[in-house]
């Protein structure tokens, strides 16, 4: 549709918005009222926007607009090197990004073929388990605070900010980590550290019972999670969700269990599930695979002092390595489900394809069909318990 | 049965879910607070040091004011971003003396000894505005010349302020009382409050 | 006679005047205690930085309001958008008139008291659907329809509880309703109506859309309801008359039920603020700690929990006073 | 990989989940992509990924499919001319390809028949960008690229993959 054309149906119709607006407009029964929901809307996690058909409070249909946050990274890819693409891999998810950091080492290593060291893995491991924890409680809290209640986000911070505190020493930042290196990770863990961690998982885990007594077996948010936005197996098929999604509808699928990376073979845990399909059941994955990643954590804590190797292999790659030709598909679960990186190798310094494929992105597609016919404040709790990342979907 | 339980015990139940919140709300309530004030309290942790700010220089162990660094680019060309630029000392015009020995040698056809270039670099600026801090240029550096700063209370008023000069800025940490420095910041400061 | 009638204008004007002192001050305190109490449930310390202890946080906060730009949307109906929060603010000024503080501190004793109040509580509903209607907002009519549906149910179930200490003290008069209750707990009219008790403070928190029951301005969802396009003190004034509205309903529900200004010892008007203030503070931790109940859950309550016990309370109460 | 047994694909090569990630790759004909996708829909495979790879001898695009309880991983791929970028769209099967397809739209140019809300997703409404499409000087041969693994079943005239050791042969 030229601008021209557009222009004229603004004038003929006096239909307002932009493209987007009016390309979800022509659609519109008569009598409704077509909302905005966002990108400036505090439940859409950043720069989301939704587009709502309503009648009165009941949503008719809705259009996630995407692309507000968009900076190609996978464009970037194709122009930095192979080692420099790295530090893009902790701004496309921050709430969990040494997942990312992860799935892309990842996909460098099998496609050339490099084995990493054995207390490598397991500082990947400590590290990445811990961030999930963090992401974890940011989506618990900010879920929190989608339904009404504010006080949670910060007891959630509380706690967050030890897992912070443990994760600077070995990576220097807070928030967008960039510490995996292709081989291994860039700092060891210390014994400070260890101990830190060790310290933490039992303060955590009698945290939990605190977060369980003062929202999870609150009836009103009982009330608010029950059999709202039904996903039932078929649509997690279609759409491709993953993680806490699909396993919140019933599908036992986590990438560590089913297609067991890196050494995670090793650990004692389960795969928490919960048939229900609705918000709630998401909500109570996440909240019992917190009880599981502590499990996890405390495995490979005490299996890292046995560990052999450096936290890097001899002889990593440098700035200038050059990638074998191939392509590598390479798939992490990170707290929001399934994250792969495609790499296509051409031989060169730079990659000649990376494709990210994230979770939320699947996970959100699912949205307008689930949130046919649901109240707004419904479709707040959907959106909100699809743990969506905004700089993941648009990447 | 069902139907009693459904219709009276349940949301009795549902009821009491609602004090437990009010008493684990009021429990915190009556707890400790957890934050600082911060300009007036700061926390004086180990746990600060390890986080890693912007790139900074490492000076020589006898000579703290001159960098390890040997200007051989490497940072510069692996950093993603290109937010550091190196400059090379030009080599030091030859005096009188040497500038003979060279023509005399160059007459005789011998092989001619230029003055070769100090090794450590006449320039080092970081463009801190584009740093992403993933710490490839301190991992590739072949003389551990460079590290990470530690200064969690960083903060500028425009983007300039995060161009650093770090030749500068080592020169003002091996001699606290550097005056260069603090004259350049003082400009800074007025700078900042005109504008 | 004309001294008679001057005496008591003059009389009325004083309590105008002091009401409104006592509104303004009312809210720059519970503004106050709201953010501490808050804060201090989230382990950290709320405002702290104007005046000790942050004391002078909410005054400056009004001045600030004052200060900013009074902004009319495109669109907007001007005349309504600028009535709605006076027409929310001035109304509840009246409210405090019959309101019986102390044994000889009341504006204006009126054998309909709680009839005023009831009657002119119902002018905020009108504003707020003002309000959301003239802004020309699409999210400020759905708070605005939300306002008056919760309002409507939330009105009956709490006008029953209300008939129910009618019943038992036969007057409508506050001063009189006081008075017939004695100083100890025991002797309050709590004891003989507790469900009416419950009612009418869980109607109370529908009545003055206070979490979890925020739903007209509910900002997760509505961005900021019927006053997302307010600046300025078209905000501040709806944001005076929220919380006057819940000292009012305080007011009301300690007289009623918590023996007024009555109390052990010595009665007195500090009676009534020590109970006036126990309450509101309840209001303020449930609102630090529960989520938002969604709209039709909202009304289920209403109309399937609270109208049926506020009947039955009705029915008990009349038996037992015909026995 | 009893999927495919009668069904018309031009390759069927058997990858290796440990070195590419992948356990099947299927070369299709561009007017099969959507039968092949009811094919797995009804064998219970849930779609992972949709993208494309720029090559020399045209776009390929990658459909990724895996399965909740096999754990098998399909890699459809079929490849499309650069003169002519049109594919069917598999939205009808699969309703989360309609944005994998919109964002391969963005980025490379292909345009998917079909598809119900065939508009920029990404990027903005407007832009007819398509940053991901290569330079021709650019690209690359696909036998290069791709490491598909054995191949099972090769349909006639089918040489994709086949150019390598025919350039050494030279």
């Amino acid at each position: 549709m030229s601008s021209e054309t557009v222009f004229q149906t603004r004038a003929e119709d006096s239909i307002g918005g932009d493209f987007y607006a009016q390309h979800f407009q022509e659609g519109c029964e008569e009598n409704t009222l077509v909302l905005n929901m966002g990108p400036q809307h505090p439940s859409t996690h950043g720069v989301l926007r939704v587009i709502l058909e309503v009648d009165g409070e009941y949503i008719l249909r809705a259009e996630p607009v995407l692309g507000y946050l968009h900076r190609m990274h996978e464009k970037m890819g194709e122009v930095k090197s192979w080692y420099q693409f790295i530090p893009n891999m902790g701004r496309v998810d921050y709430g969990h990004p040494l997942a990312w950091n992860w799935a892309y080492v990842g996909a460098v290593e099998k496609l050339a073929g490099i084995e990493v060291p054995e207390r490598a893995e397991f500082i990947r491991v400590i590290t990445c388990e811990l961030n999930r924890l963090a992401s974890h409680l940011l989506w618990w809290g900010a879920y929190l605070l989608d339904l009404g209640a504010f006080t949670p986000i910060l007891y959630a911070f509380d706690d967050r900010e030890a897992i912070l505190d443990i994760l600077q020493r070995p990576t220097g930042s807070r928030l967008t980590y960039s510490s995996f290196r292709i081989g291994g990770v860039q700092t060891d863990l210390d014994e400070k550290t260890v101990q830190m961690i060790r310290d933490f998982i039992p303060i955590f885990r009698e945290r939990l019972p605190m977060y369980k007594a003062l929202v999870t077996d609150n009836i009103i948010l009982r009330k608010r999670v029950e059999g709202i936005g039904e996903m039932s197996p078929d649509v997690i098929d279609r759409y491709g969700c993953s993680g806490p999604v699909a396993r919140g509808s019933g599908i036992e699928y986590d990438v560590r269990r089913n297609e067991p990376y890196s050494i995670y073979d090793r650990f004692d845990f389960e795969v928490p599930t919960e048939d229900t399909c609705c918000a709630a059941g998401r909500y109570l994955v996440r909240m019992e695979e917190m009880a599981q990643t502590l499990r996890i954590l405390e495995q490979a804590v005490d299996g890292l002092d046995k560990a052999e190797g450096g936290c890097i292999m001899e002889k990593a790659p440098k700035p200038n390595w050059k990638a074998p030709a191939g392509e590598a598909w390479f798939a992490v679960e990170s707290g929001r489900g399934k994250v792969g990186v495609h790499v296509v190798s051409d031989g060169s310094k730079t990659p000649y394809r990376i494709k990210l494929r994230s979770p939320s992105y699947s996970n959100l597609s699912s949205f307008a069909e689930v949130a046919e016919g649901v109240l707004i404040a419904d479709a707040v709790s959907i959106l909100g318990s699809l743990d969506l990342i905004i700089p993941e979907v648009d990447r | 049965m069902e139907t009693i339980r459904r219709n009276i015990l349940q949301p009795i139940k549902d009821l009491w879910s609602l004090f437990v919140g009010l008493k684990v709300t009021g429990k915190f309530f009556a707890m400790k607070q957890v934050t600082v004030h911060y300009p007036r309290q700061v926390i004086e942790d180990e746990n600060l040091k390890s986080y890693a700010g912007h790139i900074e220089l490492v000076g020589k162990p006898k000579s703290p004011s001159i960098p390890k660094c040997i200007s051989c680019q490497m940072c510069a060309t692996s950093c993603p971003s290109g937010c550091i630029k190196v400059t090379r000392q030009k080599a030091p015009k030859p005096t009188p003396e040497q500038q003979k020995a060279m023509d005399e040698a160059k007459a005789k056809g011998e092989k001619v000894k230029k003055p070769t270039a100090p090794k450590n670099p006449a320039g080092f600026m970081l463009d801190y505005s584009l740093c992403s801090l993933c710490g490839t240029c301190v991992e590739v550096c072949p003389v551990k010349s460079l590290r990470f700063s530690n200064d969690i209370y960083l903060v500028g008023r425009s983007r300039d302020d995060f161009k650093f000069d770090l030749l500068e800025r080592l020169r003002s940490q091996a001699e606290p009382g550097c005056p260069v420095s603090e004259k350049k910041q003082q400009a800074r400061m007025t700078d900042g409050n005109h504008g | 006679m004309t001294t008679f009638i001057n005496i008591q204008l003059l009389y009325l004007i004083i309590a105008l005047v002091a009401i409104m002192a006592w509104v303004g001050l009312n809210a720059l305190v519970l503004v106050y205690c709201e953010r501490k109490f808050a804060g201090h449930i989230q382990r950290r310390p709320g405002p702290f930085e104007v005046g000790p202890h942050g004391a002078l946080q909410p005054l400056i906060d009004g001045l600030k309001l004052m200060g900013k730009q009074l902004l009319t949307p495109d669109g907007a109906d001007k005349v309504l958008f600028w009535l709605a929060p006076i027409l929310s603010f001035v109304p509840v000024l009246l409210l405090f008139v019959p309101i019986p503080y102390g044994p000889v501190l009341t504006g204006m004793e009126m054998n309909l008291g709680i009839l005023l109040i009831l009657a002119f509580a119902g002018f905020n509903s009108l504003a707020l659907l003002l309000a959301g209607w003239a802004s020309n907002n699409k999210w400020g009519l759905l708070g605005a329809a939300r306002a008056v549906a919760q309002a409507v149910a939330y009105e009956i179930p709490m006008l029953l509880a209300v008939l129910g200490v009618a019943f038992i003290t036969g007057t409508l008069n506050l001063t009189e309703i006081t008075t017939m209750q004695g100083a100890w707990p025991w002797q309050w009219n709590i004891v003989l109506q507790p469900l009416g008790f419950i009612v009418f403070l869980v109607s109370a928190f529908g009545e003055t859309n206070r979490a979890p029951f925020d739903l007209p301005e509910g900002e997760s969802e509505l961005t900021a309801g019927f006053h997302t396009e307010y600046s300025s003190m078209g905000f501040g004034l709806f944001f005076m008359a929220e919380y006057a509205y819940m000292v009012v309903v305080c007011s009301v529900c300690t007289v009623l039920y918590l023996g007024g200004f009555k109390g052990p010892f010595i009665d007195g008007w500090w009676w009534f603020l020590a109970k006036t203030y126990a309450l509101l503070f309840l209001m303020i931790w449930v609102r630090w700690t529960y989520p938002r109940v969604r709209f039709d859950q909202l009304l289920n309550i209403n109309w399937k929990w609270l109208l049926p016990l506020a009947t039955f309370n009705l029915l008990a109460t009349a038996f037992f006073i015909k026995l | 990989m009893t999927v495919f047994e009668h069904f018309r694909t031009l390759c069927i090569a058997k990858g290796n989940r440990a070195s590419s990630g992948v356990d099947w790759n299927v070369f299709l004909e561009r007017d099969y992509i959507v039968d092949a996708a009811e094919l797995l829909k009804y064998s219970g495979f849930h779609l992972e990924s949709v993208h494309a790879i720029d090559g020399a001898e045209g776009m390929l695009i990658n459909y990724l499919f895996d399965h909740f309880t096999q754990g098998e991983r399909i890699c459809l791929r079929v490849l499309l001319n650069h003169e002519d970028v049109t594919v069917d769209s598999i939205a009808g099967i699969f309703q989360g390809a309609e944005w994998h397809e919109r964002e391969t739209y963005d980025f490379h140019g292909v345009m998917f028949t079909n598809n119900p809300n065939m508009v920029n997703l990404l990027l903005p409404a407007e832009s007819e960008v398509h940053p991901l499409v290569k330079a021709p000087k650019k690209r690359v041969a696909l036998a290069e690229l791709l490491s598909c693994g054995e191949i099972e079943s090769q349909a006639e005239g089918f040489d994709l993959l086949n150019q390598k050791t025919e350039e050494a042969a030279q």
